[in-house]
């Protein structure tokens, strides 16, 4: 079933939690925000994280990845997520890499897949266009312009956006909007240069200090090979790509919570009151193993959508709305409990755990919120 | 494998002859087949069914043949299951015997006490009650007072048990006694013993449900030979503890609403209305959603659980959450459909509810046990904060 | 502001509790529901109450009553709830008695009040349709035929319908259903009799043993002066009786609420588990802390509710929608709680706290569910 | 009563003449006037209001005239609060001397210390802070371990504080110190003492919110008066106490986005769009509606409590309530919020986002400190169990 490692994965593990422990402890991340840095991630970083084959995870070894499948990438975000670390992993290797896996001509193939596998260039994906995750709502409009299309509208939560060297954006050549649950009809990607003209990408300051950027097209023309996949077809293989960014950022999140509850755990048989490990009070000890249980319960939902993406089975889309509802709940829960049992010092900006706080909510938040899954995993399932 | 392929065969074969038709039928709660005595089967094929299977020893498959089992291996069971499930052949027999005694036995009972229990519990021809639980000692088990005094060969028990499931029903006892006041868990024996026996009696509990599933259960001068105490004197605590573990596993992943799992959704739509094949309330849609989340989450657990424990993990831990979230999920499944059905769901008896709107309103009841009966929520959270997460008590 | 009892009205809770405990303690329900009686109710313990002046504490003394106000009857009640004390105080004193006074033509009243302050009669009010609260939704037709009416429809929820002498009815003359917080248009009050022809009551069984029955109107003939208020004017008058039902209503589960809590604290004071009183857990304890507040708040929101009525402030409606769904989320909370705390003798028919919880959830559910008064409360809060 | 007309009269005409308009505008957080040496107001009409107030004791209306107060009975004051609020009139004065330091130096201190502080404080000359908290003493509060050593008419300081609020900005410190290590609370001191005195020193904290309200504070051989210790050596745990009560109340009842109060139902629907003058999401509304309702019966039973206390009752052991649903509904107002606005409540600066959206996500961070300052949730459902409902600790 997929639902213990096996033991190559295991390899994997173990190694990513080494590089990761290594080379990107939540101290670096610290420095990245200190330094006002602009990119949102560390190039030096990033460059290592490519040489361990990570960027080149999901692509076939022919345009020189390491395809390792699915479940490989789930355990190297969840590794990464445990110290918050900030890389391309998702918005370029995730998003933008499945969607040229699965629907890239075999001229885009050559063309991005060996550069995205070696971390020279970096991907984003384009949906959303306002405050809350739904692609089914959107409206971006691509008209046909002779053999090519204009591209006219603005893009919101557009994820390392700004730094993407190509954007693969979502537009409506067609059709309405439709229902959470249901395959949106007239979409069609479109595969756009960073610095196409009429392109204005801007980066937004948000509370988690990661990229979360705004892109405006302005009469942004593009030639027809640009189309990803087929003209009004983009509906099923946005599912198909954002299902994957869901899984992917579950297992990050899934790695943070942990995390959390790890840095919670270690508090509470450490710090004293009352001349008493805080640890000992039983209104505490009932609360942790209410959190564990939910972490637990997280952890399955997440490795059976790994799985389910992995064997291309047909209930991923519920599994992946299951996985990101459940630990979109889990992490909001145990990153709330983190701070309140840390009390005075987690208020501070000096302990990490304030950043996983502002972490939790914004990845909650990403790719779709929590009443967002369950009306698409109630529409899946038929009620 | 072929020898797989040989037993497959020889399995269905022997099934299709020996499974009466009306055993492939879904199976009432009133139709369950306990076994036992005073066993009273409204369709004569449940007992038909069960001593074929019995015989077979497939009420027991991976038992020892020797002790009246099946002596299949790991591969030949998941094919006899398979073929069962394939059939939708009836369980047999349900049995405290079969779940939670069996296996103590199997691992602490002398060889006399094997041959003379186990081929019984096989054959359902003695159904089981657990004297566990006393009025004193609820969640601190081991608080038990029921005294067990040496008197020759014999031991003279006397005190009370409470929620003792089905003792009217019951042939035999299970029972933690205190053979030592000196010290606590230290002074606990399991001893097995007839119903029958005299000074035992029984009294049911009327549950607020209406039903009477458990007993309080009294011993006045009770006489039980001494050969049947299993494993040592003063050494109960540690076969207590194996035997709840067979129980709460059982409770968490068997036990809960698996009856009513299917048709929330179908429920709750029949009864605040649907539209364009949704929920029509957002707000009941999205509890529905929730609780159905969980319980997949939940079932994934289980499952993870297991191939864990198959790759060589440890299990015990995890059957505490199991226990803790079951039953909390089973408790939110019905208040849900509670609210749902709203006066429906609230019906007693009578014409005025259909069958499934009283069996809401009594699940619900019902489900209000779950997070009480064999470890409530707060001693299973407790032992998750102990013993998984490592916390301590004070100081 | 009127949220602290004055001197008299501590006077009345006083006599009120004093007359409760000693009549009609919880054994008196029990023996009842033992007894399988068909009122639902015990006359001579209404014949006590009716002589304590309940019956009539709505009424205008100029018909016998005692006028003593809607805070009076919200003590009453309260001391009723906590001993789960069966009568027809809400369904004939308050939802019936505040029809006929809010809107009672002087025949009416003449007729009507005297007996009903004696409790010489018993009334009902017939709203609901289906399983849910819903007067905006009511379908019942009332055509006009000479110079009355005909009735055709069923009512259900019927509280104390069996018993009445007289059913007010609302039946829709004119109009279509409305939202929850905007006041039904097209809807009539009728006073009906409880043997009219074509009129059946069915007494339903329900899990609290309390009286919701069933009234199915076959052609039943009335004349017009059996409109109550005017002719597709009931709208309102509705809504004020219904405020005024579900105020005593959160009242009496006010009582019920505080009864389990005080139950459950004097068992968590007095078991011992592993040589502890299980009251010195603290994840009892601040289970017990949080029931206490939501306790509080209900208290407040009650104690408003009343005085809006009896003061005829024009939030009365808001506040009516507040004390419901306030109440019925501590008291569901609560009526848990206790069972859970009880451990296994919560569990068993012979102790009283199963009671609690079955009549928490039809009281929860009567007159207006949590989710119910929330959307009201937001209608007429305006968003 | 006439007299009372009389005196509206006067405090009428008073106002009129010396209220400057700018201080019947509404104020925004900054503007705040919190006085002492180093108040630097960018409205120099708020110094203006303050000297005026002060030299009327209005700032203090209830406090008698000898040490500065205002001297007002209660129904006088009720007058002046009327008259304030009628034009709407900015509080002149924000202070932790008058909330929390002047109501138990009026308990506790000598008459030559109130004739010293009191006049202070009124007039909003000296700003004080709070030392309590201690890093390895939060909730445990009486687990404090700064020193005072006496040394012959001085006690001389050495520890640390924390969490106290703008020490920076502070004039003067209220402390509690350890004047004796061999018993627990019987071993605390009151003492006051100015912040430029040698040896002091203070740290901004910056908090997740990215502000820096707080402070660490250091001693370090500070020598202090033996006069400036307010109330018997030893007895400063009961001033503590006392103080402690005067600042929960403040918190939980004025201290909580009264700001932010207006707005909710708006932000949301700006945020979620709305259909028919409703939120258009139904499971949005039903939140807000439930939020709301939450609020609406916490500020209603603040008021059945302010009546029951004018009624004669006992306030004590409800202002432990308060501090507890005050904060977590302050918690829950945020995380609503947060959810309402999606990414645009998420932002930390910059274009991307408007002042009232910025807001949002501060304020969700400020909120988390509600259930941790001034007594945690934790301590308080202790208190509320214990002191109000008489549960106790094992024995």
């Amino acid at each position: 079933m997929g639902l213990v490692l096996t033991e190559e994965q295991t390899l994997l593990r173990d190694s990513a939690r080494d590089f990761i422990q290594d080379k990107s402890p939540v101290s670096a991340f610290r420095a990245l925000r200190d330094a006002g840095n602009e990119d949102g991630y560390s190039k030096e970083l990033w460059q290592g994280m490519a040489e361990m084959g990570w960027a080149g995870m999901l692509i076939p070894e022919e345009h020189g990845g390491l395809d390792f499948g699915f479940q490989g990438m789930g355990i190297v975000m969840e590794e990464a997520g445990r110290t918050l670390t900030a890389s391309p992993l998702l918005a370029s290797v995730v998003l933008g890499g499945s969607a040229i896996v699965l629907a890239g001509s075999d001229a885009q193939e050559k063309d991005i897949l060996p550069k995205l596998a070696t971390g020279e260039i970096l991907l984003a994906l384009a949906v959303d266009e306002g405050a809350h995750h739904a692609p089914e709502r959107i409206m971006m409009s691509a008209t046909r312009d002779g053999d090519g299309f204009v591209l006219n509208g603005e893009k919101t939560a557009v994820l390392d956006g700004h730094i993407a060297d190509k954007v693969i954006v979502a537009a409506r050549t067609s059709g309405t909007p439709s229902q959470p649950g249901v395959t949106p009809e007239g979409l069609t990607l479109f595969v756009v240069d960073g610095d196409a003209q009429g392109l204005t990408k801007t980066r937004r300051d948000m509370v988690d200090h990661r990229n979360s950027d705004t892109l405006t097209f302005d009469n942004v023309r593009v030639s027809a090979d640009a189309v990803l996949g087929g003209v009004d077809e983009g509906g099923h293989l946005l599912n198909m790509v954002l299902d994957r960014g869901r899984v992917a950022l579950a297992a990050e999140m899934l790695g943070s919570m942990s995390q959390v509850f790890q840095l919670t755990l270690d508090y509470l048989k450490e710090r004293r009151q009352f001349g008493q490990l805080i640890g000992s009070f039983q209104s505490l000890q009932h609360r942790a193993a209410h959190m564990f249980s939910e972490i637990e319960l997280s952890k399955s939902a997440v490795l059976a959508a790994l799985t389910a993406i992995e064997e291309d089975k047909a209930n991923a889309s519920q599994l992946a709305s299951l996985a990101k509802a459940v630990v979109n709940e889990a992490y909001h829960l145990i990153s709330k409990e983190g701070v309140q049992m840390h009390g005075g010092i987690g208020m501070t900006d000096e302990h990490d755990i304030g950043f996983y706080l502002k972490r939790a909510r914004v990845t909650e938040h990403a790719l779709g919120s929590t009443k967002y899954h369950r009306a698409r995993y109630a529409d899946l399932s038929g009620y | 494998m072929a020898t797989h392929d040989a037993f497959r065969e020889e399995t269905c074969a022997w099934l299709e002859e020996n499974c009466p038709a009306s055993m492939r039928t879904p199976m009432a709660e009133d139709e369950v087949m306990w076994g036992g005595r005073k066993a009273d089967p409204k369709n004569p094929d449940s007992k038909l069914w069960l001593d074929r299977m019995g015989a077979q020893g497939w009420t027991a498959p991976m038992w020892p043949k020797e002790y009246g089992g099946g002596g299949l291996n790991k591969e030949e069971n998941k094919v006899l299951q398979e073929e069962l499930g394939r059939i939708k052949a009836r369980p047999p027999l349900f049995s405290f015997g079969l779940w939670m005694l069996g296996p103590v036995l199997l691992e602490y009972a002398t060889e006399e006490q094997k041959q003379q229990f186990l081929p019984q519990i096989v054959r359902g021809e003695i159904r089981w009650c657990q004297g566990y639980s006393e009025p004193g000692a609820g969640s601190d088990l081991a608080g038990l007072q029921t005294r067990a005094i040496e008197d020759g060969d014999d031991y003279v028990i006397n005190g009370q048990k409470v929620w003792t499931s089905y003792a009217n029903y019951a042939d035999w006892i299970f029972c933690l006694v205190r053979t030592d006041t000196s010290t606590k868990h230290e002074g606990i024996s399991f001893i097995l013993f007839d119903m029958e026996t005299e000074g035992v009696t029984t009294k049911p509990i009327k549950l607020i449900s209406g039903s009477s599933p458990f007993c309080e259960t009294f011993f006045d001068d009770v006489r039980v030979p001494k050969s049947q105490m299993v494993g040592r004197l003063n050494g109960g605590w540690e076969i207590a503890k194996k035997l709840l573990q067979h129980e709460r596993t059982n409770i968490s992943s068997g036990g809960f609403g698996a009856s009513a799992s299917a048709g929330l959704e179908q429920l709750v739509k029949d009864h605040v209305g649907e539209e364009g094949g949704r929920i029509a309330d957002p707000l009941m849609r999205d509890r529905v959603a929730k609780q159905k989340m969980t319980e997949h989450a939940f079932s994934l657990t289980v499952r993870r659980a297991t191939e864990e424990a198959k790759a060589g993990g440890e299990v015990g831990a995890a059957s505490s959450i199991f226990k803790y979230v079951g039953a909390e999920m089973n408790k939110s499944r019905y208040e849900l459909l509670v609210e749902a059905l709203g006066d429906q769901g609230l019906g007693w008896e009578g014409d005025g509810f259909n069958s499934d709107e009283l069996n809401v309103t009594r699940q619900w009841l019902r489900s209000k046990a779950n997070s009480i009966e064999g470890g409530t929520t707060e001693i299973n959270l407790n032992v998750v904060a102990k013993r998984v997460l490592g916390l301590r008590d004070h100081q």
